[in-house]
């Protein structure tokens, strides 16, 4: 399953909106322009752009604190999105949830969550639920690498074989757990490993690597929409800007940041474009441009929307407010 | 009762009440799903058999025994109440919670709020629960007063066989995330209970006995003992008014109110500890809405402020019993 | 102060004042040691970099960077406790305690009963906690009542740097499980420290104003808060007497019931959600003591009935804050 | 590592102890004479037994409320034992704790658990302290099968691997979990499989089976008291009489309970060492002998002890008592 042009341009896309997207973020909070808690998904664009292109709208998806990159990728609304991140009542969650809690069922973003791990059961009862209905629904959960030490994991993993959900599990193994390495608090090299545990395929892939990615996705993609099960998929990546926006990284050593950043993979995504003509540089600027237009427009809307008002707070605590 | 016409009510014990409620909410709405530890007939049909027959009827689709991961069942309901279904998970005991609280209180209960309310999470958690069986500090709990500080969850007890059907109907038809519990003390009591539809909506307490020296506001098994105490108290010429919330979250604070503007004089009983129990919030809200009318403080009376001891006389002495209920009613009368 | 002369205190911010403590108690003792989630320097010496150094100096066998497993790291320190250590586990945020419930309420708070006393389990919990961070739902909540319902657990919340150092040894150094509660807002504003040894024993509460007209009960940074209002309430005559309880497990009871005992009116006040908060506990304490000498009843100032929302005007709203207690405070003496 | 005739002897007492004092348990409980929860381990005597000689009294074990054999098998004094099942004040914990959570450090049996699975991340702190004190002290901890499907366990795992903890993951497959059978609930055929996911030895070996449980345990016991290690050890046993009495069993089948009974370890142990010449009937005799009697005594005590007064309820629960 070797992803075609328009798969790549597509994915290209993606990336590049991610790309831009974090870029802008980054700027304007650098610049106290804007102020938010940010999670730079910035190097791992790769996976979520392969998924951009290989769910449907009603696919579920299922992130973190680390989401944004997977927000885009799923489609949702940028304007929404930045109107969130900078607690608007327009936002995507009238400002409520905020960048570490996005919901968006229109693009089937469904849950971003902040607690370490706690998507995974989660993501088992959307799977379970396609499967009730009978649709060929696919739910993909992201999570980190330090993620795949805590409980809920295991549990979520046994699950989803036990009853064969369709449910892929995507380990984004960006190497860090907050300031922690990976060997520091894991006990195996490679994540998918742990599939050994639970009968399932697992996969581990350079998730850096868009043709890689595609294929493994793709493979994960089909067998969870026929009815086969889950798999755990893991993409190793790197985080380029620390756990969190002002984090001073010094727990990363810098020629290993340095060196992850020379390979920068949207950069490289283009050169191999370009190199394999699949697409001339025109289109490729046309990409970017557009991907520029739309976050320009995302960032005016934002920025000139309205705060909510205090009158909100109590509503959305229940269906109906109680007494 | 004539055997002549239907009869209107049968008497269950509270654990086959249950498994009506969820028999006809199965029945009637194919969104009605169930998950827990050995639910399914295969596995016994739940540990205390309330889940008995469902799979058998409803098949094992719906009916679902889960392994022991009860962060997996209660997440798995949230994901599967966020795509259009009705999961009752059940948590096999109250105590057991603990495993799970991350997902039902920073996810079943949030989530409706974190995401602007473009989802919700209809799903019920049943959970066994409470002291009297000699089961030891970690099967004992009764931890509503967890789950009434997480805004976003409802909490329900009830007393009775009928109740347990018409609360567990309403939870199961809620739109929010309900955790109900049920004390296994009360399983094997039986009790009339409906035929047929039976609903009991959240948010509206029973007034069990009127009475005009004081009130006495419990909820679960220990509205029973507090019945039986109050019919002590009135050979003594004293006059209970006893009153069962059935749900702590929503609370019907005005029913209480009422009840306590005319009597002047308020106990709380409950079987939790007493310390940051429920009766606390009840008290204070009591005190903070009818201060001036009081004739004396509201009192409480809850489980003593230890673990759930093992040995029968510890467990005892442990649990609000119906005697203690007399004392302290008669200690708020004489205030 | 007086340069010639050792200083009696330095100015610290609260986070350093608690990296002090640890440090302290490590050096004087070596069953002390620290786990938990980046706390070591090759770590970075915690995420709010409250342990800092400790591992450069006490050596990483002793201060352990863990994976992010809060069941593990709790249960972790409850072995190596009941085995003659005393553990400082670190719970990043308070939030996530959820998640290691278990290993807390079942196994930590109820070792010591269900053993008869044979084995102890001296533990400190340390959570980061609290709103105004614009962290949101899952990170922002303080969840102090559920620890103060389950018998076993002591409870602290330090609202000034120089109490967190002294009340932080005395957890280390007690024999049960303590939670200790620091509100992220109060990590980087400064105060005087005492240097070297400093204990505060747990269940002595201060009075951090006196008055006449009221008792405003509060813990944590939200003492603060009811200091300024206080400022602004004596501007309208108002006197009121300001206690900050320290520990809310073991609780202060005798100083609280003296205050309002003098003053016939009380305000609790604290960040918790207020629904079966603490306030609801004291106050129903309060009014049980003091029922016949009250002027009005005990009023409660806590956060709205609300996940912690993201957006910051919601979270002001949501927040108690002065401008909130000076209202209230009015509406208590104006009773 | 094959065990001595000392060690083979030892193993045979241990396990008749337990079989005996199971027996009697059911005796009483059916006559009315006691009253009790009761968790039997009948069918599972072998583990225990091979720990029995393999543990110094200054080991820790951590067990789950299943798990009279292995208060017995640790050396928990039986006077005791028997005492705080029938909650008498002279009961191992002051009738507090219950058969749940015996606790007895003088045998080094440190805790009981009656939640699943969460005894596996305290033994790592008992393994933590040992590392830390520098001495060779091993911890061993007893789940069930079903336990491995918890978080706990996974997070315990992990950790243990991460920091070579001396902890002995022993995994006591009855193939049960209440009224669940194994496959149902868990995705792998074998627990020690799940030994992969953290890069430790995993080994299956049959429960029942004295000389192979000896010789896996014994090499797990060296591995850890050398400082090499956990590892997760599988012993595959069967319970012979339901999860806990009054169970009706109906999700066993019959058939594959009688051929578990038929195969009854202790009696087949027996046949075994008097085959093998390991000891004579009169050894044996004699050793069930002292077995009964030590059961005969004990239980008289218990039935003859006090039950604690309402004056000792809120004693112990803080190290001193609140105001
Ligand atoms: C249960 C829980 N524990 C701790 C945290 C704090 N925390 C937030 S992110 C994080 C690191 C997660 O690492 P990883 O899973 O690798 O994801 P990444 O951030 O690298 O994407 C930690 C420890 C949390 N949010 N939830
Ligand atoms: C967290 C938790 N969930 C559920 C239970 C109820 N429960 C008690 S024992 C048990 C089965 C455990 O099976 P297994 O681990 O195989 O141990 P066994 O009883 O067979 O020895 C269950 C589900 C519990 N005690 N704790
Ligand atoms: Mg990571
Ligand atoms: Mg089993």
């Amino acid at each position: 399953m070797t992803p075609d042009r328009v798969a790549l341009l597509g994915m290209f896309e993606t990336a590049t909106k991610i790309k831009q997207c974090d870029e802008r973020f980054r700027l304007l909070l650098a610049s106290g322009q804007i102020v938010c808690t940010y999670y730079s998904p910035r190097g791992q664009e790769i996976i979520p752009s392969a998924f951009s292109v290989l769910l449907r709208p009603d696919d579920y998806m299922v992130t973190t604190y680390r989401g944004l990159h997977d927000h885009i990728g799923k489609g949702v609304d940028l304007r929404g999105l930045w109107a969130e991140f900078l607690g608007k009542r327009s936002g995507t969650c009238k400002g409520k949830g905020g960048p570490m809690h996005v919901t968006d069922p229109t693009s089937g973003l469904m849950v971003t969550t902040g607690i370490v791990g706690s998507g995974l059961p989660i993501a088992n009862g959307f799977g379970l639920a396609a499967k009730l209905a009978g649709t060929d629904q696919v739910t993909v959960v992201n999570f980190g690498d330090g993620a795949s030490n805590i409980g809920a994991f295991h549990e979520a993993l046994n699950l989803a074989a036990v009853w064969k959900l369709p449910v892929i599990f995507m380990c984004q193994n960006n190497r860090y757990a907050e300031h922690t390495k990976l060997a520091d608090g894991t006990s195996v090299e490679r994540i998918a490993m742990r599939a050994a545990a639970y009968g399932i395929p697992g996969v581990t892939v350079d998730g850096n690597d868009p043709i890689a990615m595609y294929e493994a996705a793709a493979t994960a993609v089909r067998r969870a929409r026929s009815g086969e099960g889950p798999t755990l998929l893991e993409g190793i990546t790197y985080r380029f800007f620390g756990h969190i926006m002002g984090d001073d990284m010094k727990y990363q050593p810098a020629e290993e940041r340095q060196a992850a950043m020379d390979a920068d993979p949207v950069p490289a995504f283009r050169v191999w474009l370009l190199a394999e003509g699949v697409a001339e540089e025109v289109d490729l600027a046309e990409i970017e441009q557009r991907c520029d237009a739309a976050i320009d427009d995302a960032v005016a809307y934002a920025l000139a929307a309205e705060l909510p008002s205090p009158d909100e707070l109590e509503d959305d605590v229940y269906a109906e407010n109680l007494a | 009762m004539s055997t002549a016409t239907e009869p209107q009510t049968v008497m269950l014990p509270m654990v086959a009440a249950i498994n009506r409620a969820i028999d006809e909410a199965m029945t009637k709405d194919p969104r009605v799903i169930v998950l827990g530890e050995d639910v399914a007939d295969s596995e016994g049909g739940g540990v205390y058999k309330a889940t008995m027959g469902l799979s058998t009827t409803h098949g094992t689709d719906r009916v679902r025994s889960t392994p022991i991961s009860e962060q997996a069942i209660v997440g798995a309901a949230i994901g599967a109440a966020i795509a259009g279904f009705r999961p009752i998970a059940e948590i096999m005991m109250f105590d057991f919670i603990a495993v799970a609280m991350d997902q039902v209180c920073n996810h079943a209960a949030k989530l409706r709020y974190m995401s602007g309310s473009q989802t919700a999470v209809p799903i019920t958690i049943r959970c066994s629960a409470g002291a009297g069986m000699q089961f030891g500090a970690q099967h004992s709990d009764m931890l509503e007063a967890w789950l009434c500080h997480v805004p976003g969850l409802k909490v329900v007890i009830p007393s009775n066989p009928a109740d347990a059907k018409g609360l567990l109907t309403s939870c199961i038809f809620d739109e929010d995330p309900c955790v109900f519990v049920e004390q296994t003390m009360s399983y094997f009591l039986p009790g009339p209970v409906p035929v047929g539809e039976h609903v009991v909506p959240l948010g509206q307490a029973a007034v069990r006995r009127e009475g005009t020296d004081l009130t006495i506001v419990s909820y679960g098994r220990q509205v029973n003992d507090c019945l039986r105490a109050s019919d002590a108290l009135a050979q003594d010429g004293i006059e209970a008014e006893v009153l069962d919330l059935r749900s702590l979250v929503p609370l019907d604070l005005d029913r209480v109110l009422t009840s306590v503007a005319k009597t002047r004089r308020a106990l709380v009983v409950h079987e939790a500890v007493t310390r940051c129990g429920f009766g606390a919030e009840l008290s204070a809200q009591i005190t903070e809405h009818l201060f001036d009318s009081l004739a004396g403080p509201v009192a409480r009376l809850g489980a003593k402020n230890v673990p759930v001891p093992y040995s029968m006389p510890l467990e005892r002495a442990y649990l609000p019993g119906r005697a203690e209920i007399v004392d302290a009613a008669r200690r708020v009368v004489e205030h």
